[in-house]
Order: structure tokens, then C-alpha cells, then sequence
């Protein structure tokens, strides 16, 4: 193999970058094995096949810059400093997490310490919210970016439209990151829409877009390093459009087999953890000890992390009418 | 009789809804092949095709806008939202235009949106709101909750005959709790007819939805303890059986108000005005409400458990109230 | 002056435009004057500068063709047949117009049996309505399409990306046209989008987009023409986008003094009714006998609704509550 | 003190507290250099420009979504939403968004969304809505609808300073009608406690919005009558003062609640509901309903003027309550 652009990036970041997708995954397998043991009350979104996007981009936020997730950025909450416990807690519905039980899985994950934005169901929400933080940068004269995420199907939502023309306007520096894994629960991207790349869109609100391989997380954080340039520079709004294919369910209760066997094969080999250990195996920054430490390390956290939550005392039901307003 | 599931029942109203009229359709997220969310609409894309069974992208305001342009032209739309939380994302089509088209120029909009609705299933926030109020105070649309199998059957094969929007709100708790016999012919329930789910002579408990289910088993709880109560099923709130409300109230003169819905602001409010305007006289204890406190729906078992009233708690302010 | 592209058009066609141009251009004289003498309860929209557009695309409508327009679009509801009387009626509140006293303006203005659907204020529901008609007619096979109006402020709303996507999904046969007509009430469209032609979006939804002189009834016509031709053929819907400028204010209220003189000088001298006047003259369709006797035509015709609606009795106060719902 | 009219007094809270807090911004269509649709904003954008005072497209969705946001970061932003009506297009994210936010995860939304409301101007069906049952029914939206340009100021000035968000509906009936003395320093009129607009004993007439003048001028021709009723001024939904409305009722055992709202659904069923639940030993009638029946608000003047109520029939239909 000849020279990987991946030579240009420190070992350290490469690893670190692998570090973060591979916990990603280990905590959403474990999410589904808790969700089959009947340890969550309510339902997980599956996040395989997203590693690549919620990671790669999220890595390159500095303190300071907010981001607002949708559902599948597991590993966007996880590099910001959300701790696994947490997450896990929420699941639960222990009083420990970010919503105190109030919350189900990733819904509702926000803490503004860390500049996360918690999201609602009702898509793309998310949007909106990131479009008024960067918004906030622009008129306090900061620095600082927003980055947010939208799915295939909710790009075909209102909202989606109306964020992108708005954040183009104002030139408020937010990076809109799509993430086309080519289905909207059971619908196919072709029932969806007749482009081939979503980015087109972008013309339409005279802001750059681009396509690209949401298994690459290099790919991804090239991109993303572009648009938050962009952003910082005064630039304005990016969208990136991530391909990529939901290698599960669109939650754990969802067999999904309605993805047609042929197209998950071919997917699967795309798999964005798969891809990028290769690589880096391949250019001599990653071998199997520096595997097994990374994975030892991982499953300690992850074993910590629900010990943690379950430890976390069940909310009371004293506590149900509190905080609906605030009080100060 | 075949004893079906409510959800079975929804399934087979469509079934034969889109046999005897081809001009019903569905539409909405995930109905066609995939059957939607819950299965509702399992079979009928098999059987009818992609043109009276359109899967669309995630875009309630088109959609829903269609279904109003159709059915102006004829057609007999029903929409299915995925979760009844997400009916607030195409709201303008519903509330401004489907509700005030006929009064403002005379067109009839002859649409059924349905949705899975209400909680109990630890869903959280966003997939267990009862928002049936919002709809309640829009004059122009009928407002359905069935709480049975067999009315959930004869009350959709009303409401896609009926001239006019219709919000069709299923409790997705009852979906597959229990079965009961539904006859395998069509029928139609009247909208606008509430029921009586069990007779009793010392109060009277108005609810709807799922809250009927907890109410009879409080109501027979009561009975062991010589509380008479009688259970009063709204089935449809607009238009509103008044008089079924208030010969059970006249009967009685205690009235108890359940819903899952938050208080203020509730239909439970309108019922409670309406006991008070009209049945004044013959009240012996001031009209009840019983229902949800004013937060978002919480996830965690022991806060939903906490929100949501159920039988225990309907028969505790039904005892006070008795006790009055 | 050479060849002039009408010359393709049978002269009394020619005329037939006219004519509509003119009525619908005196009915909003009209409609300004009565507003100003107090005859009309509620308030009125001004159509100055949008007669070419909804008479050169209304008029190649046939029956059972079904259409939604927006509150520029007078000229089309006359060219659909809605009496000028029904329409002073609507606006003075009386019985005999469409909405019987109950909406206002040109809000309402439905009548079914002319396929002509009454909108409601909130923007732009009229794309989702026209788009419902357009899927009956896929539904049951028929031959027709549906047409429908939108203006630069409402290509800013969440819908009109809704519908548009949605109706190219479904290739619906319905054509948008989407009024540019450089303000959104006081809002220039430099404050709206970034874009230099709003029909660039089209290409995000895959099909076609085009824009135009608004100002040019026949070249509103020709694009229309192809849009029919193709929604018929099957092959879905079309965004034309029509250049023109509000030639007065928002509504009879508003003197529009944000338009800055020089451009309303611009496009006073594009008025479309005298340019296309202009050209019959040039190409001799025109000459001033014709012009007199359409004028008096018109003048009659307005007189006779005025008339007609002046006549025609108060709403009655026991109807109020009368046809919330159908009874069948 | 100058006397100001409602909008001047809007106007000039805007502007002080612009002035005085750094982060209030305000956003919305045509607020800036036109001053909004009623002029409510004129003067700001050439006073502190175009970023603190943001024109946006028409996208009540996004702008809406945007305030969320940078609420979030510490702005204050006051959305104007140019009519009432539609605050539909924007529903998701104040209903679903703003409201459920500090619940869910703590985040403050401090946020203003203003509105003017209400009809008595034949505006018709789109340009004259009084939806603020929608919003209390959603909990963590304070509701707030201010009936003099005192209070115009006072509490707008008080939800701007307000940790949560808050909707503002503003009578738009009141724009310009009557003139009143208004202080010209800052202040704040506190938000959940409602007005005594007048005293009386033999009824309690409760209303908020437009209709608190046309409550006063009944009560005065009742007071001919020997009637003598009190008026109460809600002036905010949410917090509601059920003190005070329960007080009022305690003294004159009678109580009439107006409001320009649709009957069903509308926020005097709670009410309605409240008094029958807590006042009910000292009625001596039926709380009665005075509002708007179940249509659309129609346009024209003898329609709207039988869609609406006013002083006369509120006094008639207070004589009746008298007499019970
Ligand atoms: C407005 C709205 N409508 C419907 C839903 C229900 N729903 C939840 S996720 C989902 C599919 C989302 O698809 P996409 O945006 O592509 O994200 P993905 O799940 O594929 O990552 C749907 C329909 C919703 N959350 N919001
Ligand atoms: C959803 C919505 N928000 C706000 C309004 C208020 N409004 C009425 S017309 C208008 C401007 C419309 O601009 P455009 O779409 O360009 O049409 P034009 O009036 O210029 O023909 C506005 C803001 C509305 N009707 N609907
Ligand atoms: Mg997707
Ligand atoms: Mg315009």
C-alpha cells in the first residue's frame, strides 16, 4: 500500500481518533446487550456505521464551541467529555445522568458545561439550536464554532431548510454535518429524495457543500477542519454530507430486515472501525499490543461506566414536579 | 367472533375501509412495506399497492398538506403520524387548514389523522404526549380516542366516512394489552356517543383512553368497599356526548375526571366546567380532576409511575370523593 | 422593431391576455379606492406588477385542472372563472362571495366546483394543497395537473421545501411558481437568501427550475406552457421562478417607502401591462379603438360587480355558528 | 408621567431594557428598520443596529430555534412572531423545545416570544386567534397577556428578565385605544398575580386580554343596576393567581369568566374548573362561561360582532348570574 494521508497526522491523534470510534461501538454493543437484558425501561438507538462522523468531526472542537447531536453522535458526546457512566445512566433512567431519569437514552443528553446541547425527538431541532449558539459567537464577537448533525430522512423536514437558508443569511459560523446512512428508519434514501448527493442542496442556499465517505474518519475531520475554518474565518455555514450505511437497526428493538441483505454485506465491509484499525495497522502506528492495551482500557471504562450507573440511586418520585421553570 | 387486539382491530378497519371505497388511502412514515411503527398498516401495502399505501419522507407538513388537498378533491386520506408527539411538527396543515376550510368556504376536508398516543410504556418525553386539548379548542375537527378493540374498529370506519377532519388518537398502552371479540363484518360506532363501561349509582368517573381501562378496575375495587361508581367513556371529545356526562352526573351527583394528559388546561378542564355550568344543582361534591401534574412526561419508572394516574390513584380520590 | 415572439400567438389570444391583465389590474384600482372610502371592513392586498404572472400561467389551465394561489393572484381567479362581484363581495365581507362574509380578501377565495382552492394565511399552505390535488390525479389516472403560486418571503418557509421535495418524490404532476418579487412585506430578498436565482433549489429536489421575466406575460406563458406539458407527460413537477417587483405596498395600508425610489422607477417602466400593450400595438394586434372597447368592457364589468356585491346582503348573525363541520 | 399608549409602552420597555442588559436582542420578520408590522420595534435598529436587532426571513421555525439556542448561551433573546396566528409555523420549538428544556437537562431558555393577539379588528380567520389555551396546557411556558399599557411595560419588562421562556401575547385590539400614565423609569410588575380592576361584591367577572375593558364597562353600567361586581385581571395564565381569583370568589360567591378565546378547550374551562374545585361551598351559582363560540373568528362586522364579546353582553349575561 502506498502512502496514507493518514501520515501527515500525528500517531498519537490517529490512535486517539481509534481510541474514541472503538469505545463508541464497544458502548452502544453493550448498550444492546443491557437493552436485551431488560436493564433499560425504554429503548437505544443503534450507533454502528456512525463512528467515523460523530467522531471525526466532534475531535476538532475546541473548549468552548458547542455542539447539538441527533441521535446516532454517541461518540460526538463521548469526545466532548461526557463520561460513559452518564451515558449509561440515562439509559437507565438513574438519577446520576444528564436528565436525572427524565430523559430517555441519547434524548435530552445536554449539559452546558460542556457546551452539549440535548436534544428532542421532533427533528431536526437540533438544527436550530446549534444555528442560535453560533449565533451567540457571532454576537458576542467570539471565536467559536457550532457544529450540528441532521439524518437523511430529516432533511427532508421544514426545519432542515429553513436552519440552512437562515445560517447562510446571518453567515453564523455553524458546520451542518448530514449524516445519509440511506435510511430514515425503514425508508430507503430513494423513497426520500431524487439527488444523488444531498450536499447539492447547498447551492441552493449559496453555502459550500460536499460529499463524502462517512466510513473515513479522516475523510470526516478533513472536511470538517475545512468547514470550521470556514466558520472561524467569518465564512459562514458548510454542510457535509457523510455517506454511510446504519449497520444495525434504527434501534435496538429493530431487526431491520427490510436493508437488503446484498446492500449490508457490502457495508459491512465498509465498516468505519474495520477501515481505519487497517490502516493504521498497515502504516505501522498500530499493532496488537497497542490494541489489546486500547481495548483493555476500554472495557475497563465501559465496566466502570455501568457500575457507575447502576450505582446511581433511582430518581424519587418526590422530585417529579421540580424544576419545570426555573427559579433564578 | 374473532377476538382481535386494538391494534389487530385498527388493521382490520383499514383492511376493509380500503376494500369498500377506493378512495381511501394511507399515508405517512414507514406505512408501506414495513407496516409502520407498530404494525398498523401491516398487509395493506402488500394487498394495495404503493399508490394507496404511499410511504413518504419525514415531512408531516407536506404530507399532511396533501392529505388536505386530496380529500378537498375527493379522495379519503388517512395519515398516519408515527408517534402522536410528532403531530405538533405539522400542525399549520391541520389546525389552520383542515379545521376552518369548510366554515371559511364550503369545502369539505374528509380526513382521518391517526396516531399512537398517551404513555405508560416508559417512552420518555417525546413519544408519550397527550396533546388531545390542542385539537379540543380548534373548532373544525373531531376529536377521537377510542379505548376498546371493538370501538377502535368501529370508531375508525366512522371517522373515514365522516365529512370532516378527524384526529384519531390511539393509546398505543392498549395496542396489545388485550383482546376482546370484534365481529369480523364492518361496523360503525357513532362519533359524538360516549359509553358506559360500568353502572353505579355514587359517583361518577369521566375519563377516556387508556384511563378507562384503570377507572373500571378502581370502579371494581370501589365495589368490594360499597362505593358504587359509574365509568363514563368519552370515546370521542368533540363532539362531546354532554348528555351522557350529565345523566350520569344527575344520577350520581359526584363526578370524578381522569385523563393522562398534564391538568392545566386539559380537556379534563372543560369537563369539569361543564359539570359545574350545567349540573350545579345537583352536585353534592365539587367535580374531581384526576390527572397528570404539569411537567413533560419523565422516562424513569418510578417518575412515570408518579405522574401517570392508574387505578390505585382512582380509587383513592374516588373514595374521598365519595367520602365528601 | 423586429419579429416579435407573439407573432407565434393568434392575435385574439393575445388580446384574451390583455384583457385579463387589465381587468385584474382596474379590480385593484378598484379594490384600493374602496379601501380608502371605508367600504371595505378589513384590509386588501395590491396585485400592481403581478398581472403578467398569474394570468400568463392561469390561462393554460383546462377544466378539471385544479389550482392554489397565493394573495397575488388575483388574475388567476378570474381567468378561473371567479366573478369580479364575488371578489368585491369577499372583500366587503357580504354574503355572496365565496367565504359568505367569513374570510377576508382574497383569503378564502375557494370555490371547488372552478378547481380553485382558498388559501389561508400561514405561508405557503397553498404548495401542499395544490400538491394533494396534483397526487388525486395520479391516483386516479386523470390527465390533469395542478397549479400553484408562492412568493420569495414564503421560499424561506419550512414547507416550501416540504413540498417541493415531496411532490418530486412522488412526480407529481403540479408546477410551482414561485412570485420574486424582491420583498417579503418590508424585507428585501438580499435579506432572505443569498442566492442570486431562487430556482437553482430546483436542482436539489432533482427537477427542473427556471426563471423568468415576470414582468412578461408570454414568457410566463411559454414556461408554464412546458412545465404543463411535462407534469401531463408524467414527468413531475417544475419550480419556475418569475422576476418582477411589488409595484405598491404589502397591502393597501402599507406605503411601501422602504423600496428605494430608484428601483421602483426601474420597474415602474417594466409595468407589464403597458409593456405588453407596447408590443400588441407594435406588432398591430392593438390600436386604440380595440383598447377603448376592452377598457369599456372592463369599466362595465367592474361596475356591474361592484354593484352586484354592494347588493348582495349582510352575513346574518344566526348563521355564525352554522358549517363548522359537514353534515355529509 | 406621559401617557402612552400600549405600543408606545412596548416600545419604550424594549428600548430600556435594551439599553440596560447587553444580551436582550430582538428577532423577527420586519423588526428592524420598519418596526415591525404594529411599529412596535421602530426606533430600535437605528439605535443598536442590525445584530441586536435581527430581520429575519420568513422562517418562524428556525428563528424560533435560533432563540432557543442562544438563550441557551446566555442571550435574552424577544422574538416577535408579526401575528398571533402564527406561532403554529413555529410550534415545535417552543412547545416541544423551550418548554420541555430546564426540565429535561437543566439548560435555562430564557426567551420571549411576543405576539399580537386577539381580534376586534375584522381581520379574519388568520389575523385575529386567541390560542393561548395551547400554550398553558404545555408546561414550562409562562403565558403571560397584559390588558393596560402599564402593565405592557411591567411585564414586559419582567419576562425579559425571567429565567424561562415566556410567551407574550399582546391585544392588539389595545394598540392604540387608550392612552395611560406611565412611569418612564424601568419597572417590573411581577408575573402570576393578577389585577383587581375594580371591586365589587355581588359577582366576580375574571377575564385577562381586550376584554378586561369591556369587563369594566359592564360592571359600571351594572353598578346603575345595583350590581356591583369585581373584575379581575388574570394578566398571566401561567403562573396563574388562583389566590386571587378564589379570594374574589369566596367574597362575591359568583363567578363569570370572559374571554375573547374559543369556548371549548379555552383557558376559562380551567378556570371554570378551579373555581367549582375549590370554591364550591361558597357558589351560590353555577360559574359561568362568557366567550366566543366554537368557529373560526369570522370577518365580517356582524359576524365578528356576534363572535365576540363586549360590555353589553357581558352585563346581560352578568344580570342572569345575579339573579340565580
Ligand atoms: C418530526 C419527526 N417525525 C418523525 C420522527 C420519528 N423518527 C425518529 S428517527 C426517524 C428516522 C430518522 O431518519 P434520519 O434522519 O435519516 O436519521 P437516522 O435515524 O437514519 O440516523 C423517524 C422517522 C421524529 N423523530 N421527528
Ligand atoms: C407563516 C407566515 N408567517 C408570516 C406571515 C405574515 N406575512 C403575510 S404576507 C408576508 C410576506 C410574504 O412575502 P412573499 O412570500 O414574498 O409574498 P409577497 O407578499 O411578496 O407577494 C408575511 C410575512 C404569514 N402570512 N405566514
Ligand atoms: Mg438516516
Ligand atoms: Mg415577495
Amino acid at each position: 500500500m502506498s502512502a496514507d494521508s493518514i501520515n501527515k497526522i500525528p500517531g498519537k491523534k490517529l490512535l486517539e481518533l481509534l481510541y474514541w470510534m472503538m469505545l463508541t461501538r464497544r458502548i452502544d454493543d453493550r448498550c444492546e446487550a443491557l437493552f436485551k437484558q431488560g436493564r433499560f425501561p425504554g429503548g437505544i438507538f443503534s450507533q454502528e456505521g456512525h463512528e467515523a462522523i460523530s467522531v471525526g468531526s466532534a475531535i476538532l472542537l475546541e473548549e468552548g464551541d458547542a455542539i447539538a447531536p441527533m441521535h446516532r453522535d454517541l461518540g460526538a458526546y463521548l469526545v466532548r467529555g461526557m463520561s460513559p457512566g452518564r451515558i449509561f445512566a440515562q439509559a437507565m433512567g438513574r438519577q446520576g445522568s444528564p436528565s436525572g431519569g427524565r430523559d430517555v437514552n441519547t434524548h435530552g443528553l445536554g449539559d452546558l458545561s460542556l457546551r452539549i446541547f440535548g436534544y428532542v425527538s421532533h427533528l431536526p431541532q437540533s438544527m436550530g439550536i446549534a444555528l442560535g449558539a453560533a449565533y451567540s459567537f457571532l454576537y458576542r464577537k467570539e471565536d467559536r464554532v457550532a457544529l450540528t448533525y441532521f439524518g437523511d430522512g430529516a432533511s427532508s423536514e421544514g426545519g432542515c431548510h429553513e436552519a440552512l437558508n437562515l445560517a447562510a443569511v446571518l453567515k453564523a459560523p455553524v458546520v451542518f454535518i448530514l449524516e445519509n446512512n440511506q435510511y430514515a428508519y425503514s425508508t430507503p434514501i430513494e423513497k426520500q429524495c431524487l439527488v444523488e448527493n444531498l450536499s447539492i442542496r447547498a447551492e441552493g442556499y449559496g453555502i459550500p457543500g460536499v460529499t463524502i465517505d462517512g466510513t473515513d474518519v479522516i475523510a470526516v475531520m478533513e472536511a470538517t477542519r475545512e468547514a470550521i475554518g470556514r466558520a472561524r474565518a467569518g465564512d459562514g455555514p458548510t454542510l457535509i454530507e457523510c455517506k454511510n450505511l446504519r449497520l444495525k437497526g434504527h434501534a435496538a428493538h429493530d431487526p431491520a430486515d427490510y436493508i437488503p441483505p446484498g446492500l449490508l454485506k457490502r457495508w459491512k465491509k465498509r465498516d468505519p472501525i474495520s477501515l481505519f484499525r487497517e490502516r493504521l495497522e498497515n502504516s505501522g502506528i498500530l499493532d496488537g499490543n497497542k490494541l489489546a492495551e486500547l481495548q483493555g482500557r476500554i472495557e475497563a471504562e465501559i465496566e466502570e461506566g455501568v457500575e457507575w450507573a447502576e450505582a446511581s440511586p433511582w430518581p424519587e418520585a418526590a422530585t417529579l414536579e421540580k424544576d419545570v421553570f426555573s427559579d433564578a | 367472533m374473532p377476538e382481535l387486539s386494538y391494534l389487530e382491530s385498527i388493521n382490520q378497519a383499514l383492511h376493509q375501509e380500503m376494500e369498500r371505497d377506493e378512495n381511501v388511502f394511507i399515508l405517512g412514515e414507514d406505512v408501506g412495506e414495513f407496516g409502520g411503527a407498530f404494525k398498523a398498516t401491516a398487509g395493506l401495502y402488500e394487498k394495495f399497492g404503493s399508490r394507496r399505501v404511499l410511504d413518504t419522507p419525514m415531512c408531516e407538513w407536506a404530507f399532511i398538506g396533501l392529505a388536505n388537498g386530496a380529500a378537498m378533491m375527493g379522495l379519503k386520506p388517512v395519515v398516519e403520524i408515527q408517534f402522536a408527539d410528532f403531530i405538533s411538527t405539522g400542525f399549520d396543515p391541520i389546525v389552520q387548514y383542515a379545521a376552518t376550510t369548510h366554515y371559511r368556504w364550503g369545502a369539505k376536508v374528509p380526513l382521518v389523522i391517526r396516531a399512537p398516543w398517551g404513555g405508560g410504556a416508559c417512552a420518555g418525553p417525546f413519544h408519550s404526549q397527550c396533546k388531545e386539548a390542542w385539537f379540543a379548542h380548534c373548532p373544525g375537527l373531531k376529536v377521537v380516542i377510542p379505548s376498546t378493540p371493538h370501538d377502535a374498529k368501529g370508531l375508525l370506519i366512522s371517522a373515514i366516512r365522516d365529512p370532516n377532519p378527524v384526529i384519531f388518537f390511539e393509546p398505543k398502552y392498549l395496542y396489545r394489552r388485550e383482546k376482546m371479540e370484534v365481529p369480523l363484518e364492518t361496523y360503525s360506532t357513532p362519533i359524538g356517543e360516549a359509553a358506559v363501561r360500568r353502572e353505579g349509582s355514587d359517583l361518577s368517573i369521566i375519563t377516556y383512553g387508556a384511563m378507562v381501562l384503570e377507572a373500571v378496575e378502581a370502579a371494581e375495587t370501589l365495589s368490594v368497599e360499597n362505593i358504587s361508581c359509574e365509568v363514563i367513556d368519552l370515546r370521542t371529545l368533540v363532539p362531546l356526548d354532554k348528555k351522557a356526562v350529565l345523566d350520569s352526573v344527575r344520577k350520581t351527583s359526584r363526578a370524578l375526571i381522569v385523563h393522562e394528559a398534564v391538568k392545566t388546561g386539559g380537556f379534563g378542564a372543560e369537563i369539569a366546567a361543564i359539570i359545574s355550568e350545567e349540573a350545579f344543582d345537583v352536585l353534592d361534591a365539587p367535580p374531581a380532576r384526576l390527572t397528570a401534574p404539569d411537567t413533560p412526561v419523565p422516562y424513569s419508572p418510578p417518575l412515570e409511575k408518579a405522574f401517570r394516574p392508574d387505578a390505585g390513584k382512582i380509587a383513592a380520590r374516588a373514595r374521598q370523593l365519595a367520602a365528601y
